[in-house]
């Protein structure tokens, strides 16, 4: 017995001691509050291929030029494991152990909410690449986020729908655990049946946590008979719902959101899904410039295209690099440094993303253009429409 | 008699000695984060064990009992000492938050033991696996309701609570939530023992090993097992308050059957019906959840890996149904009479 | 009103299937073992998952084994190849980790516990091995979809529910009418009595682990027919609501958890028809509850009579 | 004065009759038995009486006070003590909480005084331990009173179970064949337990067994059944020479 508290005490030490310890001058040091388990491990692992593709070109070329100084980057992946109690103790753990300057990240709106208030009480800068929760940013000068909000997309999908297919009827499916999929589905609504009349949403159904089977929902959003269905959706679930819903006999539109925006939607979904809309950050096929070729490099180095999370976490971090070059030097002391990326953060006049041009607003969150896109029957996704605010 | 003061004496000593480290910023937030989640942990652990390991049911459901503990609790300090959009402005001036939060804590603590009949009264009828299944189903329960109360930000979550914290620390400077996760710890354990060690509390451990014959020694079987399931959900209750507000914002999915899960491998990692037990397992799985972080995947094949070569090793966990005086017999004359 | 009805009639046989097929692996075991084999679901997506690499391999996808079988001929040969591993990943979670736990005499909940963790070891093994992207099934057989009048029926959906159904009858027939199938009956109320017979006690059990892991190989592939699209956390909600279906139905009983499987997938389904969506867990969850309050041990289990 | 009265008791088990027309008298102090072949519905009366079935029909008196319809753990409040046939001791518990928890019922504290420890608490906690340690003085089980059940010799269980159902101090003891299972040397010390216990505490005995040895050494008078049906009542010399009895354990043919 006491031969197993002693064997399990040094184990323990000698995982404390193996706990990296603090390293040389001339680093910046970049912490990521990321996903790599749990729920959504896909959205980690985009943030984190993306994340190490810009370290490596820029410590590549030496590193960064801050002022007169070239500084190499060191990035520190902390896996958030899907939770807000992992996410809050890795942003404790990034600000107060690993003194990073910066954090991007979290993902999701669950952790991004709780994890942006320890970042903003420790008064360093946070850039969530991917939540679209208000209460991520708001009220918070330390935190700000690289993707649009649902007040702006929900809008974007209606008028969209309403020119392209003389929609009148609307139906929505959403996922009723996952808040941007629910929040985006009620704003869609309301814009909706402001614009089209009381009762014109005729279906507003939702489905449960990794529900696989959606027929019973389809069935009753077929009987309504609507001129699209709205599928603000994750891409996963969203290949499953359109294929069940061809299966029940639907064969009208579906118009999506920025969560469709994934190399993996068209492996999953197949023919099913060309064809139809959704509204996003950016267009993979026919882009141009920086965009194509961070697409194409990225599709080289990992073997798929990139999705909006790997195309977001990009443009979050470059945003933060650009904010430190702004900032002119760094001193050394963790504190000012992280006010001075702050300010230069707040004060970014205008920055060419591959997600689009964009600047913060005094929330912290971008202004930007939303596109929709199409899927054409090569299954890219192709330039249709672009919406500015 | 002077002995029989020492743990009373070290628990304190302990108490002052965080709270000046923290207070002196000698160990970071980090640090401090993870010992508030040991806290929490240890209540979460220690209160299932009530009912899994003491009680002898199967409890599959503990997170939901958290959850609403922590939903109340967050909900009523919002709304009393915080500036919102939904409640308004605070009720109450903030300098009443230092007095008001543990009756909140407790208040939450209620509601939960309240939830917790959902599970008692179906108990006196049923048993084991048919019990686990309606835990879990009561677990899946709450969890709809409180995505199905927009009021409360429904999938979204709640949030609001660190202002309220923030309240307690303009009013006086200390690191508040150590203080309270330090206090309802200590209390949770106190409460438990007591409860475990009285001829009154033992009823319950009678069920576990046979409730005819318990039943037939005039054990109100029905009885101890409403209190049972009351005091274990009634104390998750506190603990999901305790959570909430070191977090700083709750949601509807950190509470799902997961997290019962992480509870249920904490109480038979400890060992069924031993508390050191359960404070040994929440403190052993909290370090190494935090430790263990740089294997990021890998990690969650070792900690299961582990826990299964130690069930090898240790069929009963780490403890058995024994308590640490039991092997260190020693220990015994620290603690009082029972 | 009449066809919607209809039609969620037929995609609550088509759900309740898969619940079915995946409460009988359960309760086959718990009738055995009295153990609650947590990992199952998990079980379930190992089987999806080989499914998927040997459907991949005989249809040519991979350049090592460049030659293309046809649909029916890979199908076949796929649910027999998947059938066969998945019993193998099911046998040996019994032989590394459940039986030396027996062994030492360990509590029961030790060993659901170990189950647990066996499956979280399957999920996140998979999400280290994989990668985090998820597998599209490919389609093996021609889908075909039937429109009697407005009702949409796909060949898949009829030969999902024809499946359960001949599973059922299969397994009803080894349990109540085999030699082995009784001695499967007989472990669970006498240990002792079942060496008498002339069949050792880890014979059943390991028999018993490849009934129930081969279903969940067939779950696993018919699944991934149906939700062609494969992570390592599918049989997470999958499982866990399985089981709860197997208890309703009286774990332990073949026709319980057949039953039971059926309950659960029409609840959901018409709860979702008729009532508000965001509704469906509380309010499947709460007629759940109810049977279990009118009958304390499921539709067929035996109250357990404690002889005093 | 009479303890316990049992008037046209009768138990039915999904149709099955159980128990037929049950009637018995019990005076104080008196000590006895009930006979009966396999099945003939002897553990069921105790059942009956403990409140672990509700009868189907009859009336069952004790000290005046009815019966039926008390849950189990009243009916033990009230005085009634019982073991089990097969030994319902609670194995992983010391010997002596086993011995404090029949004190369950009594305890005249509340939830307040537990979690407060007060002095009620305290008095009532230390006084319950003095009487269990006297009990186990007395039947020479102090030296086990750290012990777990499971851990000792068979016969001493059975007598633990018996000192069990004795410290809730009971006006009547039922006892399910104390004798099941015991070696014959046991045995004999069994019979003068139950001999000491019938002298030196107050309390009637009831007791059923199959071994006609311990019965007939014990008893003062014996009640017959089969069936669920009384077949003959009267002293240990009446019952062994009546032919109904006979016939009930040797068989029709016999005769």
């Amino acid at each position: 017995m006491k031969k197993i508290f002693s064997a399990f005490l040094f184990l323990l030490l000698t995982l404390a001691l193996a706990v990296p310890g603090l390293a040389k001058s001339k680093i910046i040091r970049i912490g990521f509050n990321i996903p790599l388990t749990g729920e959504i491990p896909k959205v980690g692992e985009s943030s984190k291929y993306a994340a190490e593709m810009l370290k490596a070109d820029i410590n590549g070329k030496g590193g960064l030029q801050v002022g007169s100084e070239k500084y190499l980057l060191e990035f520190i992946y902390e896996d958030n494991e899907s939770k807000a109690e992992s996410a809050v103790a890795v942003a404790q753990k990034l600000i107060d152990r690993n003194k990073v300057l910066a954090i991007i990240g979290p993902n999701s709106s669950k952790q991004a909410v709780p994890a942006g208030e320890i970042a903003d009480m420790n008064q360093t800068p946070m850039i969530s690449p991917w939540s679209t929760n208000p209460d991520t940013t708001k009220d918070r000068p330390w935190v700000f986020r690289a993707a649009f909000l649902d007040p702006f997309q929900g809008p974007v999908a209606v008028d969209f729908a309403m020119e392209q297919f003389k929609a009148h009827k609307a139906a929505v499916l959403y996922a009723l655990a996952n808040d941007y999929s629910k929040g985006l589905a009620e704003i869609f609504k309301n814009d909706w049946e402001k614009k089209n009349g009381k009762g014109s949403v005729v279906a507003f159904e939702s489905y449960g946590d990794k529900d696989q089977d959606f027929s019973a929902q389809l069935t009753t959003i077929i009987a309504a008979k609507p001129d699209f269905i709205f599928l603000p959706n994750n891409y996963n679930e969203v290949a499953l719902i359109v294929k069940q819903a061809h299966d029940l006999g639907w064969k009208g539109p579906f118009m999506g959101s920025d969560a469709w925006g994934s190399a993996e939607l068209m492996t999953l979904c197949g023919k099913d899904c060309i064809g139809q809309y959704f509204s996003t950050h950016y267009a993979a096929a026919g882009a141009t410039g920086a965009t194509k070729e961070f697409i194409d490099r990225y599709q080289a180095k990992y073997g798929y295209v990139p999705d909006d999370v790997a195309a977001l976490t990009w443009d979050a971090t470059r945003l933060v690099l650009q904010a430190i070059q702004d900032a002119g030097k760094l001193t050394g002391n963790v504190r000012k440094d992280r006010k001075a990326i702050r300010d230069a953060m707040a004060n970014i006049k205008s920055f060419a993303g591959i997600t689009g041009n964009m600047k913060f607003d005094d929330q912290g969150d971008p202004i930007k253009c939303a596109v929709v896109v199409r899927i054409n029957d090569k299954g890219e996704f192709v330039f249709t429409k672009s919406v500015c605010p | 008699m002077k002995q029989k003061l020492a743990v009373p004496v070290l628990l304190f000593a302990l108490l002052a000695v965080v709270m000046t480290l923290v207070q002196f910023e000698v160990i970071d937030l980090y640090i401090q984060t993870i010992i508030l989640f040991i806290g929490i942990n240890i209540i979460i652990s220690s209160s299932l064990n009530l009912v899994n390991g003491h009680m002898g049911e199967f409890s599959c459901g503990h997170a939901g009992f958290i959850a609403v503990g922590a939903y109340v609790s967050s909900v009523l300090s919002v709304a009393l000492f915080a500036q919102d959009r939904i409640f308004g402005a605070p009720l109450l001036p903030p300098q009443y938050t230092v007095y008001a939060f543990p009756v909140i804590l407790v208040i939450g603590g209620l509601a939960a033991a309240f939830a917790g009949l959902l599970v008692a009264l179906p108990s006196f009828r049923t048993r084991g696996d048919y019990l686990a299944i309606i835990t879990i189903a009561a677990n899946y329960i709450i969890i709809t309701v409180i995505i199905n109360i927009d009021k409360i930000g429904g999938a979204r979550g709640f949030m609001g609570m660190k202002r309220v914290v923030f309240a307690m620390e303009d009013t006086a400077a200390i690191p508040w939530m150590v203080l309270w996760v330090f206090l309802f710890t200590i209390l949770s354990i106190i409460a438990i023992r007591r409860f475990v060690s009285s001829t009154y509390g033992k009823g319950i451990i009678a069920i576990q090993q046979d409730e005819v014959a318990a039943e037939i020694m005039s054990v109100n079987t029905n009885k101890m097992k409403l209190i049972a399931f009351m005091l274990s959900s009634g104390l998750a209750g506190i603990a999901g308050g305790l959570y909430a507000h070191v977090i700083g914002y709750v949601n509807p999915k950190s509470f799902d059957i997961l997290k019962s899960t992480e509870a249920l491998v904490m109480v038979y990692l400890g060992g069924m019906g031993s508390i050191t037990g359960s404070i040994l397992s929440a403190v052993l799985f909290t370090l190494l959840l935090e430790l263990l972080r740089p294997l990021q995947i890998i990690k969650w094949i070792v900690i299961p890996l582990l826990l299964i070569i130690l069930m090898q090793f240790r069929p009963e966990g780490i403890m058995g149904n024994r308590e640490l005086v039991d092997i260190f017999p020693k220990l015994k004359k620290f603690y009082r009479f029972k | 009103m009449l066809q919607t009805f209809v039609q969620n009639i037929l995609n609550a046989l088509q759900w309740g299937s898969f619940y079915s097929l995946i409460a009988l692996g359960y309760t086959l075991v718990y009738g055995v073992l009295l153990l609650i084999n947590f990992a199952h679901g998990d079980v379930v997506m190992v089987g999806a998952y080989i499914a998927f690499f040997i459907a991949s391999l005989l249809l040519g996808h991979y350049s090592f084994f460049p030659h293309a079988l046809p649909g029916g001929v890979a199908l076949v040969l796929t649910i027999i190849l998947t059938m066969i591993l998945t019993a193998a990943v099911g046998v040996s979670l019994e032989r590394i980790a459940y039986r030396p736990l027996r062994r030492k005499g360990a509590h029961r909940l030790y060993v659901v516990i170990t189950a647990l963790m066996c499956g979280l070891i399957l999920e996140n093994g998979n999400l280290a091995l994989l990668g985090a992207s998820r597998k599209k099934f490919p389609e093996m057989v021609d889908k075909v979809v039937y429109n009697l009048g407005p009702i949409s029926v796909t060949n898949l959906k009829i030969a999902v529910i024809l499946a359960a159904l001949l599973v059922f009858i299969l397994l009803q027939f080894i349990v109540t009418r085999t030699k082995i199938g009784m001695a499967m009956r007989a472990i669970s109320y006498d240990k002792f009595a079942v060496p008498l017979m002339g069949i050792p006690i880890d014979t059943v059990i390991v028999f018993t682990f490849i009934l129930g892991s081969s279903m969940a190989g067939l779950a696993g592939i018919l699944f991934a027919l149906s939700y062609p699209i494969l992570d390592p956390y599918m049989g997470l909600s999958i499982g866990w609501k399985a089981f709860i279906a197997a208890v309703v139905g009286g774990i332990g009983d073949i026709r319980g958890a057949f039953a039971g499987g059926f309950i659960l997938g029409f609840v959901e389904i018409m709860v979702v028809a008729f009532f508000p969506s965001s509704y469906r867990d509380l309010f499947s969850f709460t007629i759940l509850l109810l049977i279990l309050t009118i009958r304390p041990t499921g539709l067929f289990g035996v109250p357990k009579t404690t002889k005093i | 004065m009479t303890v316990l009265k049992i008037t046209a008791l009768t138990q039915y088990f999904s149709g099955l009759c159980a128990l037929d027309n049950f009637n018995v008298e019990l005076r104080a102090g008196e000590l006895v038995g009930l006979i009966g072949p396999n099945g003939a519905g002897k553990t069921t009366v105790f059942n009956l009486v403990s409140g672990f079935y509700r009868p189907t029909s009859g009336e069952i008196n004790f000290l005046g006070r009815s019966l039926v319809g008390l849950k189990p753990h009243q009916v033990t409040i009230h005085g009634v003590a019982r073991t089990f046939q097969n030994i319902r001791l609670w194995n992983e518990m010391t010997v002596m909480d086993n011995i404090r928890l029949a004190h369950h019922g009594n305890l005249q504290y509340n939830l307040r005084d537990l979690f407060f420890r007060t002095r009620r608490y305290a008095e009532r906690e230390k006084e319950i331990y003095q009487r269990a340690w006297h009990l186990l003085e007395v039947f020479n089980l102090a030296d086990h009173a750290e012990e777990k059940p499971k851990n000792l010799p068979y016969g001493m269980q059975r007598k633990v179970e018996i000192v069990r159902a004795l410290s809730s101090e009971p006006k009547l003891l039922l006892l399910d064949e104390p004798a099941a299972g015991l070696t014959s040397k046991d045995t004999v010390e069994l019979i003068e337990l139950i001999k000491w216990i019938h002298r030196h505490f107050e309390t009637t005995i009831w007791m059923i067994e199959h071994q006609m040895k311990v019965v007939m050494s014990l008893c003062s008078r014996i009640t017959v059944i089969d069936f669920g049906k009384t077949i003959a009542e009267g002293t240990p010399e009446e019952i062994r020479n009546h032919p109904e009895v006979i016939r009930a354990y040797l068989g029709d043919d016999q005769i």
